[in-house]
């Protein structure tokens, strides 16, 4: 039984759905911060990372006041 | 000169959507009461692996509001989701007396976060429809909100399938957002 | 054991070790187009969003000659 | 004129960067590859979780290299990257005779894909510095090379430890991608 040390947190069927769901949202470009938020966490992103993807998705919200 | 300003800016944001989350466990009613307030009807629901956003106007205020999936395994990222949100509408199944400790200490957690200081806090003891339901008195003591500092909360008795309470309840958070502003 | 009935494909760490490394490259806008196809199919998108995320992609590495 | 328009023509495009994969299972001895390719030098490596991609100057000719991770779970993902590739560096661990029936398998799917129909095959019997390694017609064979059909392909022995035959892969590699423009 692998499921006792796995380091992914898709412990059950739910948490994947909900992957699906946020990543498909966030691939077409809807509230991609938000949906941003939620992978970075769920994936447990290394705090370096997600704070880069989180202050791309910023500069990305509004390119004109760059 | 201050006349011609602020409504040059209500113009420009005050026409801003208001942002609404529905928040609480699984099969407390969070997606009935979205499309009830919505479109006006009950729809069918079932169990939200994920979330549920819709623009919900009411009263010429414009409302972006979020229902997230309330199961217990995708509960940790509702704070994903708590950044400029105006109001939190929580919602509680008055006949679920089992997990109303549950219920307590999400909210109690969601109330801690600094993101929502400043949101307004509607509770609806829903499912008041239901014969064993606990009184919105009895639901408020069971969450602990008469202890609540420094938070505009109101607590109201709620029936998503029958359509009661709702009104009054949107009644008073319109208001009350209009005030704050 | 949850592990026989499991949905999603990170049967092993290295699948997650995987996913996390892509979808970082993603959220930081390097190779979408064949970052989107990886995670479209570690996540078993079904066929209909899939091809939605990638008809996105496609129109967002050239924009002008839309 | 036809001067003046080719020239302005490979300007325009000529400098695309050629678009290369190095594939082939876990321990083969890709990444070593890649970086002897790039810098050099012999690096220390980790098995390959996700991918190196870099740009390898060759001859004059750019290519974006990528070298893709071999272990068993994620080898499927290498078809997501075969799109526009000019050509596949296919590496095998030649003293690895257990797993030559796997790496030929793996090479069969790969070369049956219709994005890779155009896509020129050089393989690297690598590893040639250990004792027990096959030599390269017998990787040949074992692999199946001598039975592909509308393929240009060649094999060279190579050590990437020692560095040993990438240069003469390497020159064929330019030479055919070159001829068959
Ligand atoms: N009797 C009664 N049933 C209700 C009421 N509100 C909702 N329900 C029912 O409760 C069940 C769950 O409702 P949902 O709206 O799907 O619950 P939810 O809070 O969105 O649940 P999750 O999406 O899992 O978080 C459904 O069968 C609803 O019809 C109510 O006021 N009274
Ligand atoms: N003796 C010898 N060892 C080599 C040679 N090439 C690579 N190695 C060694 O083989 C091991 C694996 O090499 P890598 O380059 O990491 O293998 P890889 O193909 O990238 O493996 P994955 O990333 O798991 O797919 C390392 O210890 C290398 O030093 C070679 O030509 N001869
Ligand atoms: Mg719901
Ligand atoms: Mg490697």
């Amino acid at each position: 039984d692998m499921s006792h040390n796995r380091t992914d947190p898709f412990s059950e069927p739910t948490e994947y759905e909900y992957l699906k769901k946020v990543m498909f949202e966030y691939m077409m470009g809807r509230e991609t911060k938000t949906m941003a938020k939620v992978i970075t966490s769920m994936l447990k992103f290394p705090p370096d990372q997600a704070q880069k993807v989180l202050e791309r998705e910023d500069s990305r919200v509004m390119p004109w006041l760059r | 000169m201050g006349g011609f300003f602020s409504s040059l800016f209500s113009g420009l944001f005050g026409t801003r959507e208001m942002r609404i989350l529905i928040l609480g466990l699984d099969g407390a009613g969070k997606t009935t009461i979205l499309y009830r307030l919505q479109v006006g009807e009950v729809v069918t629901t079932i169990p939200t692996i994920g979330f549920n956003v819709e623009t919900v106007t009411y009263k010429n205020l414009k409302f972006q509001v979020w229902d997230l999936g309330g199961q217990t395994s995708i509960r940790p990222y509702w704070r994903c989701y708590y950044s400029n949100t105006d109001a939190v509408i929580y919602v509680v199944d008055s006949s679920d007396r089992d997990r109303m400790g549950i219920s307590k200490s999400e909210l109690v957690a969601m109330l801690e976060e600094e993101e929502l200081k400043k949101a307004i806090l509607v509770v609806f003891a829903n499912k008041q429809d239901m014969e064993q339901a606990m009184t919105p008195t009895e639901v408020a003591n069971s969450l602990g909100l008469p202890a609540l500092k420094d938070r505009k909360w109101q607590i109201f008795k709620t029936s998503a399938t029958k359509g009661t309470g709702l009104d009054e309840a949107m009644e008073w958070l319109v208001d009350s957002l209009k005030s704050r502003q």
